[in-house]
């Protein structure tokens, strides 16, 4: 493992470790195709840039490299023997409630973070079973599992430089010794008082942990920190909301459109004193691109939900945000949902590829986006390409490209005391935090999502501290069709769809594509399943213990073959029926989504193992 | 302070106008009737029936014409109150249990200000007011200003005035909203354009800290008790939203939605038992020791 | 030719034997004599009125001086609520439709209602309204969100408990019983009138009656069906009539209240307008000016009254158009109650009336009612509404009509025909002291309350501060009230004291004109001993030689004559139904329904249960015996069987 | 007491008689239109609530079911031939007429009522449910006491029929019984026409 | 005869009085001593009672004070309209710390390890009582005259006054 502390540690170790690029990928160069894994396909295909290439054997973060690609460069596994994966091991993670995970694998060690309490395993892929090395309790606080608004969840680890990074619940960021399951430091980040948790994955950028909040739903001020590696200290702070100087907004800013442009924004586009309360939060993704040298990440919906009480754009929250890693300074910000009223959180997934538009290859960042468009955007300057509709919209017309604007349907804002039917998408919108994978072999980005609607109340919302603020009765139910998820695999050069899958239930798992042309995905009844990459074809199908909430992977073992794995363990937002003590005859239950969800126990039931499988 | 008769609008005068010009004919037509009466029943002496029928066809064509008038003249007036251009003020009006919630509304967002019971506004301007109603019907009127208008659950009404002169007039609930309907008055200051900017600055103005020991304690005493649940103030910690904003609170007339004056003892009074002088109010019984009622009144005296 | 003097007392023991009820208890509680019943139902009114009343009182005792404690808000709001209620659908209502239940049949010279045992079964259910009500009162479950209980108030989430059920339910029984008098009213008029008795022989009283009976059809049924219906089923079964969050809408209740709460008012006024037209003729001694616009304009009045009910919620947020058409409406309501006052003002004009107490009152009417009508105008003005509406100037308004336009020509009445019901007059001297202390009492209680309106006094209000200056205008009206109170009690003890050891009245002690006056006073259990045959309007003014009359009923069985509905030409003969318990039962049976339906929905399925065996006894006890029958088939031939 | 003086005699008048010349009629009359009224108001309130709705019936609630409804529409249909039938059985006089056809009506009357509970549910949707839901089962549910108590009263007659000998003026009262089940089933034609075919119509 | 009349009188209509009865200024009973029991198990002869009543259970307004404060401390955010979510469900059988009302007036005020915060230093005892009829009303363990039915909202689950009384399964923390 290389620890030389290299401008460009990542593409170096790429190429020495695997040597799979057919030319030389340097830092500064012009990103080349990677020939071994990208089959040349006639003109105008896609192709991946620098920041997707990754080390195939291992998965050292959830979203697999830096382009949020989920693309396993393994092909042994292919559409003609998928057919034959068996089991080849289980591990029970004690725990019962929903695991959204990626285990990552580096070397021969597989890590896994449960849902609260966080415990660490170390697995031992050399032995057989794949017994534990170690593993590690960091005794979070049980009362931070009454501010987790949806479900005590953790959405991975991070392995670098020998460390695992990885959040608990009581807002504590940790970093590891891989080797040996201690800790090297221990920042709290925050304060489960405030309603603040931390359930996302880091990621580690040039030497930065970055992590963000959770808590959109407790009235929280939303923010993304950066982490020294080696010292835990805070570098910097970026709150979602709040002056330019807390925002990190600076002379680098330089956002597309002029909606954005604005001193103070993220203080005037709110009622007095409302962002401080006004969420923004930062519990999902984050992307990185070493050629522009920037990070890009999303922010969570305003809070309230109850949209009466805060007037205005209410910057910065349901935006996207280009920065600095160094420095958090922001580079350019978009605002795909402006004064949200349906809880559109701006906390899914950017998938950074180039794409050919109007004929000439550009750089650019893939957003399925909550409020239901697949936003396809220039990540260096931040202006909107395409954003189509992928799934049923009618809380908003459109975006337009020119302004950036979304056209909002005034019909579809709920106030206090009128009650808005027939809202699509519903609260987790078209798609959720479950991240979606793109493979440069087909060009295809593999989708899994739901497929709701909601009634929607406002309520009068009172803020007190540590308690939620969200002012809002909802009921959830199927959308158009009747089923309530989908996979879905979209052509981000056409924008449109090449096929889709509908499922019963939504499908909250995470996807994974690999260059064997086969994509994977859980369903909520438990079943994990295979699927050819280019036609949708189900190729082979197992049923876990429980339903599929987490994000499977491939690695190559010690012995050098492939292997997929997944957490199974049914919980999170969608299987809140399963993971709370709740009572289905209240539609308004876990914000409404049991409502659309009162089966699921007839289906599955708690669960918590991990599973391995190989040809 | 709180009366029809007392106009100080054009459109309550157009009202006063329309109703002593009903009074006047009203009262002429009453004393005739009695008139009348008193002679048919003073007059002895079989009096002939001649003429009784013309007197019924000219009774009703002279009841018609007064009608019609009426009739005319009230729309003429309705009309009037209909017209009206581009308010230059607008602010919602929320009716609570038992109590007026204010928001001075605002194209940007975080000019907006959030107050109770008590609505500043600027002479010789048209102002709108956009009425809604939290829980049950309310209904908003300041009769020195404008008639009234419900504020009903699922329906959404306006109401707009124009104060001609400053000064201070009353208004109170005038539909029966449940136990303390009786108690949910406001006041509107009516204020020279100059002397309204200068209130609406310094009630935009943020908390300042307060600088003397008793007052700083208060503050600690009000956030660490329930106060902060219910009640706002603005730039404090305290974000309550149930009960009225207490921003600025020293610096309102009343206290307790137009129910008592704005005095050091009131305001101990009211937090120590506001049973005892609104009966059913939502707000509870504060258990605070003396030392620590003294210190929050303290502070919230200081709260201009 | 003249009828001999032995028959008639021969037949006169014989229908005695067939119309009187047992004696005793059970007799008084099975009668299905529309005069006892009658009697009872204007006796428990006249209570009603007194118990709102003490309500009224302790009310005005309350706000007598600002920020008084005397009652809280929470029995104030009992107390005004249950006063509203009580004066609207226990006292003004019954007692109208009750004076027409005993004098309707008497003025058309008909031995008893069409409908005795429907009758009774009215009159207990009226009855289990008012116990339930009172025992409510007691039991610190009275409604308090106001005779009108506009939701959400008075919805589920803001009117916790069974108060506002209680109010729902006895407004159901009171519908029940004032449609089934209404029925009874309608059916008397149109078919049992005396032969001879055409439309427009009709007297006014009737008239008013079978105008108003005509509104109860109408107007009723939208209150039950507001409350019964929906404000009910709101709350017990969760049904969303009124919450708008599931597409209810709050001021659809107000349509269906006001729908029924204006001709209401007409309901209490237009029998009054009845009951004016008799005194003025009596004391006068000639016919009234003017029948047939007196008649027209009840019609008018009554059609116009459905047209108004808008002008209740001019405050609320609907279209401005509509608004005008009402006040219009409103306006026009005017023209038919003005043209009954010109009429009665010409009656009156050079007659050299009798200034007796029953005339007096009608004064004091004219007095009071006239100042109520033209405030009333005044309201009818959507501009000027906004500004009164809900203060004490509609308070003012609505007493100076209801009090004057109602209760005045009530008092009037009851003074009028007190001794036709008990053959006993009450005492002159203090009737004048009971009409002056009323009349100054109504006013002085209510004419301040128009300036507090003004000044900016909302209604419902158990307290005010005493920087408003209220005060002393309030006090004042308190003044008023204890005025009103005395007055009403010098009449309580007029009338125990006249029952005593009044004035014997003798069969017309007034000269009056009215058939009611053709029997004896009281008058006898079968009311004519034959039925009248009428010539004219004034049937006993224009009596030349004798009374004259039908012979030819039964005189062994309940045997009523039925005449035909235009021109009241003697069409056959109606045997009518005896005495029975079933009414009263069935009455009780209502009471498990709807009293029951309050705490669990399985009552209503139980107490149906129950009720049906009520109707299979009423029907049973109703068969009568198989006798000797003529049938008048279809075809026009008669049969004998 | 006033002098009397004989002028007509009525000895000689029936005293039994059929339809508007009847009492009873009159009276029945009066309930009809005092229920009418009612079920009227009931159904200008469901349009006026109408107009708070988007869709009617609302979203995601199904149209109510036509085949219980139209089942039991026919059959109340049928019905009022023996209604009639009995009913012109009285005018006759026609005792064994009149015990035949009333035993026909209750049995046909029966099926009516039970078929009712499931033409509740037909509205495929519940009373509590929104106020769509509310208006159409209060109307429904209006319209069933309405059934029941006519149903009671038929039923009653025809036992009365059946064990005990009936005055003439019985006869009359099955006329009025059948007079009132014409308008049981007349009203129902409406409240079918708006409740169930309504909604699928606009 | 008449007394006993009487005295049968007041006692049918005592529970009126008691249900209707809005204690405006009540003083309400202090809140309790004793620790809560989390587990039903005890040596010895058992005689536990689920019995005991709240001094708001049968009071419709106490109740009804308790169902708006149930929303606007926010505890509608954790645990819905009853059917729970972040926190337990409330309207069904199972009570992790008890149903009763000491139980439960326990639970609100010292808060609860998993994420039950406190509200002793912020409630009043009289509102953490009302509280308490509340949210015994939604299981159906108050008397059903005085619970509440449906509110003037979108209706998300059936009113609590037709909830059937669900009766109480203490389990075990989770």
């Amino acid at each position: 493992m290389l620890r030389a502390e290299s401008t460009c540690p990542m593409s170096l170790r790429l190429f020495v470790i695997i040597g799979l690029a057919a030319s030389t990928v340097s830092c500064k160069s012009e990103p080349k195709t990677p020939g071994v894994v990208l089959s040349a396909r006639t003109g105008g295909s896609p192709s991946n840039s620098d920041t997707t290439v990754s080390d195939d054997g291992q998965w050292l973060r959830p979203a697999k490299d830096y382009a949020s690609t989920r693309f396993s460069g393994l092909s042994e596994i292919n559409t003609g023997n998928v057919k034959n994966l068996r089991v080849v091991a289980t591990f029970s993670t004690g725990v019962v409630r929903g695991h959204e995970a990626a285990p990552v694998v580096a070397g021969n060690t597989m890590y896994i973070v449960t849902p609260y309490p966080n415990t660490v395993y170390a697995l031992d892929l050399t032995k057989p079973g794949f017994p534990a090395k170690w593993s590690y309790d960091p005794k979070p606080e049980a009362a931070s599992q009454g501010v987790a608004c949806c479900d005590v969840v953790n959405r991975g680890a991070v392995f670098d430089q020998g460390r695992l990074f990885f959040n608990t619940l009581d807002d504590h960021t940790i970093a590891l010794d891989a080797a040996t399951g201690k800790p090297v430091w221990d920042t709290k980040l925050g304060d489960i008082n405030t309603g603040e948790t931390i359930t996302m994955a880091p990621l580690v950028v040039k030497g930065k942990v970055l992590v963000g909040n959770s808590g959109g739903e407790m009235g929280v001020r939303g923010w993304l920190k950066a982490l020294d590696e080696r010292s835990g200290k805070v570098v910097w702070t970026a709150y979602a909301t709040g002056p330019d100087s807390s925002v990190l907004i600076g002379s680098d800013f330089k956002p597309f459109y002029a909606s954005d442009k604005g001193k103070d924004l993220g203080v005037s586009s709110w009622p007095p004193d409302m962002w401080k309360i006004g969420g923004g939060t930062m519990w999902g993704w984050i992307a990185y691109d070493s050629t522009l040298d920037l990070i890009y990440h999303g922010t969570a919906n305003p809070g309230p939900w109850n949209n009466d009480v805060r007037p205005g754009d209410n910057k910065w929250t349901s935006a996207i945000f280009a920065r600095h890693p160094e420095t958090g300074a922001a580079v350019w910000a978009y605002q795909l949902t402006p004064h949200d009223s349906h809880d559109y959180d701006g906390i899914n997934e950017q998938i950074l590829i180039d794409l050919p538009i109007n004929g000439q290859t550009r750089k650019v960042l893939v957003r399925p986006d909550r409020n239901g468009y697949m936003y396809v955007m220039d990540r260096a300057t931040g202006e909107v390409l395409s954003a189509e509709p992928y799934g049923v919209v009618n809380s908003s017309s459109g975006v337009d490209l020119k302004t950036g604007q979304l056209h909002v349907n005034a019909d579809k804002i709920p106030t206090v005391g009128k009650v808005v039917r027939d809202i699509c998408p519903a609260a987790p919108g078209t798609k959720d935090w479950q991240p979606s994978a793109y493979s440069p072999r087909t060009g295809l980005i593999y989708i899994p999502r739901q497929n709701l609607c909601m009634d929607e109340e406002g309520l009068s919302a009172n803020y007190i501290a540590g308690t939620p603020y969200v002012g809002m009765n909802v009921k959830m139910f199927a959308g158009p069709g009747g089923n309530r998820g989908v996979f879905q695999a979209w052509n981000p050069a056409t924008g449109r769809e090449a096929w889709s899958i509908k499922e019963d239930l939504p499908v909250w798992s995470g996807a994974l594509v690999t260059a064997g042309d086969v994509a994977f995905y859980g369903t909520m009844e438990g079943w994990f399943k295979a699927v050819d990459a280019r036609t949708g074809t189900l190729l082979w199908q197992f049923k876990t213990g429980s339903g599929i909430i987490g994000q499977p992977i491939s690695y190559r073992g010690p012995d050098g073959h492939q292997y997929i794995a997944v957490l199974s363990g049914v919980g999170g937002w969608a299987g809140a029926i399963l993971a709370g003590v709740v009572d289905p005859r209240d539609s308004s239950t876990a914000a409404g989504f049991v409502n659309a969800m009162r089966d699921l126990p007839s289906k599955t039931t708690k669960g918590g193992m991990l599973y391995v499988f190989s040809l | 302070m709180h009366s029809a008769f007392d106009p100080h609008s054009p459109q309550a005068r157009a009202v006063a106008h329309l109703w002593w010009s009903m009074f006047a004919v009203g009262g002429v037509i009453w004393i005739a009737v009695i008139v009348a009466m008193l002679i048919a029943i003073a007059r002895r002496g079989d009096v002939d029936f001649g003429g009784r029928k013309r007197g019924l066809t000219i009774f009703v064509a002279g009841t018609g014409i007064v009608l019609a008038t009426f009739l005319a003249y009230d729309f003429a007036v309705g009309h009037d109150l209909a017209k009206r251009g581009a308010p230059t003020l607008t602010i919602g009006v929320t009716g609570h249990q038992w109590w007026w919630e204010i928001e001075y509304e605002d194209l940007r967002p975080s000019q907006r200000m959030v107050t109770a019971n008590e609505i500043h506004v600027p002479t010789g301007q048209l102002i709108e007011f956009k009425l809604r109603a939290a829980d049950v019907i309310h209904s908003f009127w300041a009769p020195n200003l404008n008639g009234k208008r419900d504020l009903i659950p699922g329906y959404a009404s306006s109401q707009w005035f124009q104060a001609d002169t400053p000064g201070v007039y009353r208004g109170q609930c005038a539909e029966f909203c449940g136990l303390q309907h009786a108690k949910m008055a406001f006041l509107v200051v009516a204020q020279t354009p100059t002397d309204y900017l200068a209130w609406r600055t310094a009630s935009a103005a943020p908390h300042t800290p307060p600088a003397d020991s008793i007052a700083a304690t208060g503050l600690k005493v009000f956030l660490s008790s329930g106060c902060p649940l219910c009640h706002t103030i603005a730039g404090t910690d305290a974000r309550g939203t149930v009960g009225p904003s207490l921003s600025h609170l020293a610096s309102r007339q009343t206290l307790a939605a137009g129910t008592l004056l704005n005095t050091r003892a009131n305001l101990m009074g009211w937090i120590v038992n506001p049973q005892a002088l609104k009966p059913g109010v939502h707000m509870p019984a504060i258990p605070l020791k003396p030392a620590e009622l003294n210190a929050v009144v303290t502070y919230l005296e200081t709260l201009k | 030719m003249t009828l001999p003097a032995d028959v008639i007392e021969r037949e006169a023991l014989e229908l005695d034997r067939v119309w009187s009820d047992r004696q005793g208890f059970w007799g008084w509680l099975t009668t299905t004599d529309h005069k006892s019943i009658g009697k009872r139902y204007v006796a428990t009114a006249f209570l009603m009125f007194v118990a709102g009343g003490i309500e009224a009182a302790l009310m005005r005792a309350q706000l007598a001086r600002p920020g008084n404690t005397l009652i809280g808000p929470d029995r104030y709001n009992q107390l005004f609520t249950t006063h509203g209620t009580t004066m609207m659908f226990l006292f003004a209502v019954p007692i109208m439709t009750a004076m027409g239940l005993y004098f309707v049949p008497l003025m058309v010279g008909a031995r008893t209602v069409a409908f005795p045992r429907l009758n009774a079964f009215g009159y207990w259910t009226y009855f289990v309204g008012v116990v339930f009500l009172y025992v409510s009162l007691f039991a610190n479950t009275a409604p308090d969100v106001g005779w009108f209980a506009y939701p959400p108030l008075s919805g589920p989430e803001y009117s916790p408990g069974h108060r506002v059920d209680v109010w729902a339910q006895v407004v159901t029984f009171t519908e029940i019983a004032a449609l089934v008098a209404a029925v009874n009213i309608i059916v008397t008029t149109f078919k049992m009138r005396a032969p001879g008795m055409s439309l427009n022989r009709i007297p006014l009283f009737v008239w008013a009656q079978l105008v108003v009976a005509f509104m109860i059809v109408f107007a009723m049924p939208a209150v039950a069906t507001g409350s019964t219906l929906m404000l009910a089923a709101d709350r017990a079964i969760t049904m969303h009539w009124f919450n708008p969050a599931e597409g209810g809408d709050v001021l659809l209740w107000q349509h269906v209240f006001w729908f029924f709460g204006h001709p209401e008012v007409y309901i209490i006024f237009l029998p009054a307008m009845g009951f004016i037209t008799p005194i003025i003729e009596t004391f006068t001694g000639r016919p009234v000016f003017g029948y047939t616009a007196l008649v027209l304009s009840n019609i008018t009045t009554a059609f116009f009254a459905f047209g108004l009910w808008v002008h209740h919620m001019f405050a609320t947020p609907i279209p401005e158009v509509g608004q005008s058409l009402f006040t219009a409406a409103s306006m026009v309501i005017a023209i038919p109650t003005g043209v009954q006052i010109f009429c009665w003002i010409a009656t009156l004009w050079g007659s050299k009336p009798r200034l007796t107490v029953p005339l007096l009152f009608v004064l004091g009417f004219l007095f009071t009612f006239v100042n109520g009508g033209i405030t009333g105008v005044m309201l009818a003005s959507v501009a000027f509404d906004k500004q009164a509406h809900d203060t004490f100037f509609v308070v003012a308004h609505l007493h100076y009509v209801l009090l004057g336009g109602g209760v005045m020509p009530l008092f009037g009445a009851l003074y009028f025909w007190f001794p036709k019901v008990t053959g006993r007059r009450l005492n002159e001297t203090l009737g004048k002291w009971h009409f002056w202390l009323f009349l100054i009492g109504v006013n002085l209680t209510f004419f301040p309350m128009h300036i507090l309106g003004l000044n900016g006094m909302p209604r419902r209000v158990y307290t005010y501060l005493a920087e408003t200056g209220w005060g002393t205008l309030n006090l004042v009206a308190t003044i008023g009230a204890v005025t009103i109170a005395t007055s009403v009690i010098i009449f309580l003890i007029d009338v125990v004291m006249s029952l005593r050891g009044g004035e014997l009245a003798g069969d017309n002690p007034w000269n009056s004109s009215g058939l009611e006056w053709a029997t004896a006073s009281p008058p006898p259990s079968f009311t004519f001993l034959h039925t009248p045959f009428v010539t004219g309007r004034h049937p006993l003014w224009d009596v030349k030689d004798g009374l004259p009359v039908v012979t030819g009923l039964s005189t062994r069985e309940r045997q009523v004559l039925v005449t035909t509905t235009v021109d009241a030409l003697p069409d056959y003969r109606h045997s009518m139904p005896s005495a029975s318990i079933w009414p009263v039962y069935l009455a009780l049976c209502m009471g498990v329904v709807f009293i029951g339906s309050i705490f669990s929905p399985y009552f209503v399925l139980g107490g149906l249960g129950i009720s049906l065996l009520g109707l299979l006894g009423w029907g049973w006890s109703g068969v009568g015996e198989r006798q000797e029958e003529r049938v008048a088939l279809p075809d026009g031939a008669v049969k004998v069987l | 007491m006033t002098e009397l003086r004989r002028e007509v005699d009525v000895a000689e008048l029936p005293t039994v008689t059929f339809g508007p010349r009847s009492l009873m009629w009159w009276g029945t009359l009066g309930f009809m239109t005092i229920e009418g009224w009612t079920t009227a108001i009931l159904v200008v309130s469901y349009f006026y609530l109408r107009q708070n709705f988007d869709a009617w019936p609302p979203l995601r609630t199904p149209n109510p079911s036509l085949l219980i409804p139209t089942i039991n529409l026919l059959i109340m249909l049928v019905s009022l031939v023996p209604a009639r039938l009995a009913a012109d059985a009285g005018k006759r006089l026609d005792l064994a007429g009149v015990k035949r056809w009333l035993a026909v009506t209750s049995i046909v009357s029966i099926p009516i009522v039970a078929l009712r509970w499931w033409e509740l549910w037909a509205l495929n949707t519940r009373w509590d449910s929104n106020a769509y839901g509310s208006a159409a089962w209060m109307i429904v549910g209006f319209h069933t006491s309405l059934l029941l108590l006519d149903v009671a009263d038929t039923l009653g007659l025809t036992l009365f029929y059946n064990i005990r000998e009936m005055p003439a003026k019985a006869f009359s009262d099955t006329a009025d019984n059948s007079f009132y089940w014409y308008f049981t089933v007349g009203i129902w034609i409406p409240i079918y026409l708006i409740v169930y075919v309504g909604p699928r119509i606009v | 005869m008449k007394a006993r009349a009487v005295l049968a009188a007041s006692v049918i209509l005592l529970p009126a009085c008691e249900r209707e009865d809005r204690r405006l200024n009540a003083v309400p009973p202090n809140p309790p001593q004793q620790f809560v029991s989390e587990v039903r198990l005890q040596p010895g002869p058992t005689e536990m009672s689920d019995t005991t009543e709240g001094p708001y259970d049968d009071n419709a307004p106490g109740t009804a004070e308790g169902q708006r404060l149930f929303s606007q401390m926010n505890c509608s955010g954790c645990h819905s309209n009853g059917g729970g979510g972040m926190g337990p469900a409330l309207m069904d059988d199972q009570w992790i710390y008890g149903s009763r009302p000491d139980q439960i007036f326990a639970s609100i005020a010292e808060g609860r390890p998993n994420g039950m915060p406190t509200w002793k230093y912020r409630l009043t005892t009289q509102q953490i009582w009302e509280l308490v009829a509340y949210v015994r009303s939604l299981s159906g363990l108050t008397p059903k005259g005085a619970r509440p039915t449906r509110s003037d909202h979108m209706m998300v689950k059936p009113a609590n006054s037709q909830t059937p009384n669900a009766k109480p399964k203490n389990t075990v923390k989770p």
